[in-house]
């Protein structure tokens, strides 16, 4: 065995906040107040003032940054190396988009101030919309949803609203076995039947199975493409015309665009509505979960019916437009998560056309060659050409009793951060790897390096691969007692753990 | 690596796309530019906007001090660019920041179980509203007008679809507090969850603790949002069934309106309808502490379409910033900053005439009078401040009003500045000097 | 034996930038240019354009920060937690001094740009001269020199200034056997004889061993207050006395000034000349060795020797005044390193005369509260009492062949970086602590627990100490190997280490 | 922690300093105010400042563009709030980017060995010349007066009072190269350096390898300083014996004149009279490859003093910014930034008409002609561009000229501002065509 990108170190203990808290210690300091005090209980009235915060912490400043740095070394992350997430295109995050997203005229712009005073954070918008409309052929995007499920349900909300519209919204949602859960959790809050359709022995779109299912009672089909197995749906443009014909829509999950951005349009093969995920393609951080970003763009005839505000030029000046009768209304307050607008904004300058278009071609050069280098060593169930993302099973490893979770927890001793484990489910023991563009040879060689010593540690030493990790300050972690009686907030104990 | 991967040019690796997809020409988008050039296009984006005015718009987004502490965590790679914490032994960072994260908001809000962030305040107060109707397996949602307008719209979006009719009910135009009389008439047995707000969108608190009684008795329950949460630091927790919240005060830059970080928190015998991400208490191997991810079981993971939320990527590193946000302050500072809001909000009250009489925390509705909101606040845009909202836009009858936020960043000077301009005649004397001076 | 502040876990490898370079990367770009590009051979001359520069790295942008990244967890710092080093006063270092270090009018002020439009540099740099004149009680100040170092060699200039002007400067400069190594330095750089002088049993001055020295010969005398043990030279104003009845002139070190602000000031116990670490006592971060600042302060006689320029108010406005016909001239291009005077001022206006006051207090505290707790474990050589600092000898522990620098390894493996080892020179194996205000009890406390821990383990298994550290990536380096045959440069080897 | 000390306040823990030095009143200063008011007080600073001015200023300070990552890397706490890397196994990170700075200094130079940093160019520069003294065991030093100004003042403050005698000597008048035929004539056997800088003050590239040969036929050392760093990624790397440079151009910012950092390089055989801090590679206890100080022997906690230097603290954060910036530019990156900044400059010289003829990397000297440099400058201040450093301050036979520095930063736009204002005739032609547009 022969662990490469890791060595064992110290690393810092750290109680909890409460653990450390003790009366009088103070992280901050506020102006001396230059108003008359005013006493809450004359002004709030006595039965609306709150004693103190029971156990609301109590630190020094010093503490509250050891607290977090220390904490901070508890994680792994992009900064420390590759983390091969499938499905979550896990890029590079440039840190010049977080300074021009804490420019003081965008950080601290007010979403009600005038019109007159938002120029500047107006054009930004607009001109990141006419830029996604160029990457995906569509004809109109709002930038609204906050990620890529809500982008999910405003889009399927705007399906429903113009099939309404046309007369029956219609019951069902189609999507397919290999959809990632989102999907079919969306179809069901807009208030959709969802029916699950078969992938075909490829794990594509089955025609012949979808012809069968689109009825009239079908408002549309919510396809991932490429899917989930990163294979592009070849014939996606046939099955947008099996909708069409029935009068139902088709709406495609972005999520995967890393794949296709300046190589194929959405609005060039069928799609009608879409979202993106601006911290996914656009190398938005995901900060440990969020936030995100999820744009969604449309064909002309789905237009009327997006969120309000919409951007309008009037002459010189941006001004919203709130007249819109037709509009599903809103999604989320004020205009969407503009912070992460600026920085997929300040990526798609930095890259421009062909630079985004280098991008993808890397990130799916890359997920060939680790495909190439692994296929002799794990099972490869779909064979079609891959994309951005590779899938591979663990039924070989399987026979030694060792499942995908063991293999990805091994994958943390050798100092990477795991494949996305398990999904999608039309994969036995999925082991999902996705790289992006943003690996070099030398780190991608390394996470191969490290998967065929776990492959041939299954074949002499399966244990060791089932008990990972071994090397990380907190060893497996027990999941199942945590649901069993679950602990969801800290409760003062007896005696302190310190520190 | 094209080599190991048998082709010439990485162009090849798209030869099996069928011809029709495939874009035959560059996308039309400038060539990449400089860090240097990119720097220098947000600032002069920035530059067009606001810069150096006074502000006192508040309305559910609030210009609170931000501690340099929030952006020196936030800025650590090791936070700001992690994913969602599934691995546990390679997350065991953000599980403990996210895990104290829920307990400070149990704390805040007097709840038992609260999750790891929405996406905002406005989605929030829908999901609590969704969680509500699963709760009592009822469809009806009784909405305040006095909650955000914003809010109510999203909170119609999501509902519309779910065959949940949505009914308004009244505020008090005296108080400006949600009409509770009103609110009783227009209760019923397919009510699943009474909704309020407090402080409410024109700064009043509400008596939730009434509502909620009101409430229970026709088996509906009682949903509380807040868009204020600096307010928790001296309002009494109110007792609601779920409450749903807006984070922005705790050192979320404004942004124009996001990313901001919501929050639901409800008692422990709701927890499983409530959606959103927990992280939960456990052990490793060896028995030492641990935390990880839980109850993913009302996620969209594993339920798909009956799962509680379609959300799946929410807010994390926003709640961080809350969280330190909170770590700074701390129980004293936290009260002292609520205090502080109250009394520059009763110092620029003292000026004008509110035109309600409800209690208020840092906001409060002015009437005009003859002249129109607009015109003041373009009289006001001169002295390099931001006025009021105009309520006309949400609400028709309040055309003459405006909606005021005074918090710890506002000025003397510059309130002094738009007492006159609001009312030149009676700017000097304070409208209820008993409040005031009393500790 | 309980470790409690660490544990072990992965920690990432890295190469070294050279060995990750391949042609081609590239982490930079630049904007277009928007002039004629000129041909370097004509414009400067064939002989003088350099090929490529050989060996220099060629990496990509997400190398850099992951190489730096990775880097940076394989030290220790004051935000992972207590940072003992007698001497060097390791205290929290105030973010928002960051910060406003970095304001844009301050960072991209130019020192040659007209003083009209540096109103706001200057005005920062004179509301630190007032401040640091209050808190030493002394009549002028220089900003200039860039550390304490520094500031000993302007301060001995002056004194060499004031006496020549006198008619001689004199030959020797007297400086007790328990001074900094900087001292004596400083004197030789200002074409001073260095005289060492004894300190008496208590590890003071010995004014009789003093008054025999100091002759016709002597220009002055070095003296830290309180001295490298911490103690108070409570002999400081008898000294002063005897120096100047003999023309002689008194430095004093001001590295410890942590133990006085706000309790005593050395202008007003006879020192006529002194120097500032604001990168000690005032905050500014080590950042790994430097920058610092040293401001020098003096007794008016020295006033007119200051090196140049002096800032001047004229009017409602600031300017520099270079006409000082008797100033020692420039110690520095420019003015000081007025960044980090900037973070020194932020210090002093967060802290107010109160506030430093309570730190001094807070620091002296934990010191004494650290001797109490170890003096049953370690020898302490000199037992007047102490203020900032402690020093204890290794004597006890030698017996077992342990000594101080093994005592500081092993406290490595509980977590904590070691104390100053082996200074000052007057006590044997000298293990000397600086707590500082910052440390909270938790910290310190565990700090006391591991020290005693490490005192039993002596007793018991003195190896695992004499071998420390065993449980960080790295184990302990071989510092004589290194002398004998330097390698001070990384060459291109024929198979390069990865990663 | 009182009690175990034995006292009952922190005050009697003071009791045994004599009464005489106590201070018996509080400390005349303000009481200390919130973060909030310090960040508005540095800001009110930083306004009163010049903002927003386009500048031509360079004469040892250079505005060149600063890489984002830098501070990205710097405000990482573990490199910010460490110590002297003296604990060798609890600092491998601040030793492993010191070695690597080592190593991009001597490959940038052409030397051995570089130190690991001294407080900045001006004493490097005068370290440097005290080191050849002790080199060659001889006193003289000969300074070039194209050298930086300010670097010569530092140069006599530390040289006066080590028996170490000054002579200068001049520059061409035409060329503004140093005069080596007036070196040449004032070198004698005692000299133990000469000293010039390239490229020099007035921007001009020297003939260091000719000066370094006529240096050596005396014994003497050539000690060579530079001020723009940049200039390396063009200029070839000089023979000289001795290299003390400033590399604020690295991605240091301007703040008025420091921190910057300074360094020392040269060759092998001179490496143990070098001062400041050395990094050199090792090995642990295991074998594995590390890092340590080490040649301490040459600074002052063994030597005390006999010791190289008494510098301690040095400058190491700002070059852990130098090498950052290295770093991110690299090879192509170095060389394309120096190329960039020759075009500004000598677009910016073919709208004026340089004083001198030497060959210039980014800053020349013009004439102001009948108009006095002030005069001119105060024009361009209304055209919010700061003009060139008038040069009559250090030379007085240049009180009518001033000295231009252009970068990759200036505007080809204010550049034919400035070209205008200092000569509205010739602005449009310009003055060596020839060397336009040939690659
Ligand atoms: C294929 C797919 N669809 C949808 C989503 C949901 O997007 P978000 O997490 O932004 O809501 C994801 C995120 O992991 C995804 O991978
Ligand atoms: C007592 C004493 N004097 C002088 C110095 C030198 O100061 P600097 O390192 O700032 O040059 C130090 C620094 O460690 C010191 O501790």
């Amino acid at each position: 065995m022969s662990i490469k990108k890791v060595r064992s170190h110290i690393s810092p203990n750290e109680a909890l906040l409460f653990e450390r808290s003790s009366p009088g210690k103070k992280a901050y300091q506020l102006p001396a107040l230059d108003v008359p005090a005013v006493d809450p209980r004359t002004a709030l009235g006595e039965q609306n003032v709150r004693a103190g915060i029971e156990g609301f912490p109590e630190v020094s400043e010093v503490e509250v940054i050891r607290h977090f740095t220390r904490l901070s070394t508890w994680n792994y992350a992009i900064d420390y190396g590759m983390y091969p997430l499938g499905s979550c295109t896990m890029k590079y995050n440039p840190r010049v988009n977080e300074l021009v997203a804490r420019t003081e005229g965008l950080a601290w712009a007010h979403p009600y101030q005038p019109e007159s005073l938002s120029q500047g954070v107006m054009e930004i918008m607009a001109h990141l919309e006419s830029a996604l409309l160029e990457i995906t052929g569509m004809d109109a995007v709002t930038l609204q949803p906050a990620a890529g499920a809500q982008g999910e349900l405003t889009g399927i909300l705007l399906i429903r609203a113009l099939l309404a519209q046309r007369g029956n919204p219609r019951k069902k949602i189609l999507i397919p076995d290999s959809a990632h859960g989102t999907n079919p959790a969306t179809a069901a809050i807009a208030g959709y039947v969802v029916e699950n359709i078969r992938s075909d022995e490829h794990g594509l779109l089955d025609l012949a199975a979808l012809e069968k299912s689109v009825t009239e009672d079908v408002a549309g089909l919510m396809v991932t493409n490429p899917n989930t197995l990163g294979v592009f749906e070849s014939r996606i443009i046939a099955a947008a015309e099996v909708l069409h014909r029935k009068g139902a829509l088709l709406y495609m999950d972005g999520a995967n665009m890393n794949a296709l951005v300046g190589i194929a349009r959405p609005g060039d093969f069928g799609v009608d509505v879409m979202h993106l995920n601006l911290h996914k393609t656009f190398s938005t951080p995901h900060g440990g979960g969020g936030p995100g970003g999820g744009p969604v763009a449309v064909k002309k005839e789905l237009e009327p019916f997006l969120p309000v505000p919409r951007l309008k030029r009037a002459g010189e000046r941006w001004s919203f437009d709130y007249d819109r009768p037709l509009s599903i209304g809103k999604v989320k307050a004020f205009y969407g998560n503009f912070g992460v607008l600026v920085r997929a904004l300040a990526y798609i300058l930095a890259h421009g056309g062909n630079g985004l278009r280098a991008a993808t071609m890397d990130a799916v050069l890359n997920a060939n060659y680790i495909r190439k280098k692994l296929e002799p060593f794990f099972d490869l169930p779909y064979t079609l050409p891959n994309m951005h993302e590779v899938v591979f099973s663990d039924e070989r490893q399987a026979r030694q009793g060792v499942r995908t979770g063991d293999i990805a927890k091994r994958l943390i001793d050798y100092g990477f951060h795991p494949y996305t484990v398990s999904f999608p489910l039309i994969v036995r023991g999925a082991m999902m790897i996705e790289p992006t563009e943003t690996e070099s040879k030398i780190e991608i060689d390394l996470f191969i390096d490290a998967l065929i010593c776990i492959a041939k540690e299954i074949q002499t030493k399966p244990e060791t691969v089932k008990t990972a990790p071994h090397s990380t300050r907190t060893s497996r972690v027990d999941e199942v007692k945590a649901a069993r009686r679950p602990i969801l907030k800290w409760e003062p104990l007896p005696d302190p753990v310190m520190p | 690596m094209l080599e190991a991967c048998g082709v010439e040019k990485p162009e090849d690796l798209f030869t099996h796309l069928p011809e029709a997809v495939r874009l035959k020409r560059p996308l039309q988008l400038p060539p990449g530019i400089s860090e240097y050039e990119i720097v220098d296009y947000f600032r002069r984006r920035g530059d067009q906007n606001a810069n150096g005015y006074a502000s006192f718009l508040g309305a559910g987004v609030y210009g609170h001090y931000r501690p340099v502490l929030v952006d020196t965590v936030v800025a650590r790679g090791e936070f700001l660019t992690s994913y969602t914490p599934y691995q546990a032994e390679m997350a065991q960072g953000t599980l403990t920041t996210i895990f104290e994260f829920q307990t400070m908001i149990c704390q805040l809000t007097g709840m038992d179980v609260a999750n790891a962030s929405m996406y905002d305040g406005s989605t929030g107060l829908a999901e609590a509203a969704l969680m509500a109707a699963r709760l009592t397996s009822k469809g009806g949602l009784l909405v305040a007008r006095s909650v955000h307008p914003e809010y109510q719209e999203v909170l119609h979006t999501y509902a519309k679809n779910q065959g949940m009719p949505i009914t308004e009910f009244e505020y008090d135009a005296e108080t400006g507090a949600a009409d509770l009389d009103d609110m009783e008439r227009k209760l019923n047995d397919l009510t699943a969850a009474v909704i309020v707000q407090s402080p409410n969108f024109f700064g009043v608190v509400e008596d939730v603790k009434r509502a909620a009684e009101i409430a229970h008795r026709r088996g509906a329950l009682l949903v509380m949002g807040f868009a204020e949460a600096v307010s928790l630091g001296i309002l009494e927790p109110p007792k609601a069934d779920i409450i749903a919240g807006e984070l922005q005060s705790f050192a979320i830059s404004p942004s124009y309106g996001g990313p901001y970080a919501g929050i639901i928190a409800t008692r422990e015998k709701f927890a499983r309808q409530m959606p959103g991400r927990l992280v939960g208490e456990t052990t490793d191997t060896h028995g030492n502490r641990a935390f990880c991810l839980t109850l993913a079981t009302r996620e969209q993971h594993i339920r798909r379409e009956k799962a509680t939320s379609n959300i799946c990527t929410n807010q994390a590193l926003i709640a961080l910033m809350a969280t330190v946000f909170m770590s700074v302050y701390g129980k004293e500072g936290l009260r002292e900053l609520a205090e502080q809001n109250l009394a520059k909000a009763h110092y620029l009250a003292s000026r004008l005439t509110p035109r309600f009489s409800g209690p208020f925390f840092n906001e409060f509705v002015v009437s005009t009078g003859d002249r129109s909101p607009e015109e003041i606040n373009a009289a006001l845009l001169d002295r390099k401040i931001i006025g009021g909202l105009p309520l006309g836009r949400f609400y028709p009858e309040l055309s003459d009003a405006m909606l005021l936020c005074a918090t710890e960043m506002s000025h003397r000077e510059d309130m002094d500045i738009v007492g006159q301009a609001l009312q030149p005649a009676r700017s000097s004397q304070p409208r209820s000097p008993e409040i005031l001076n009393v500790h």
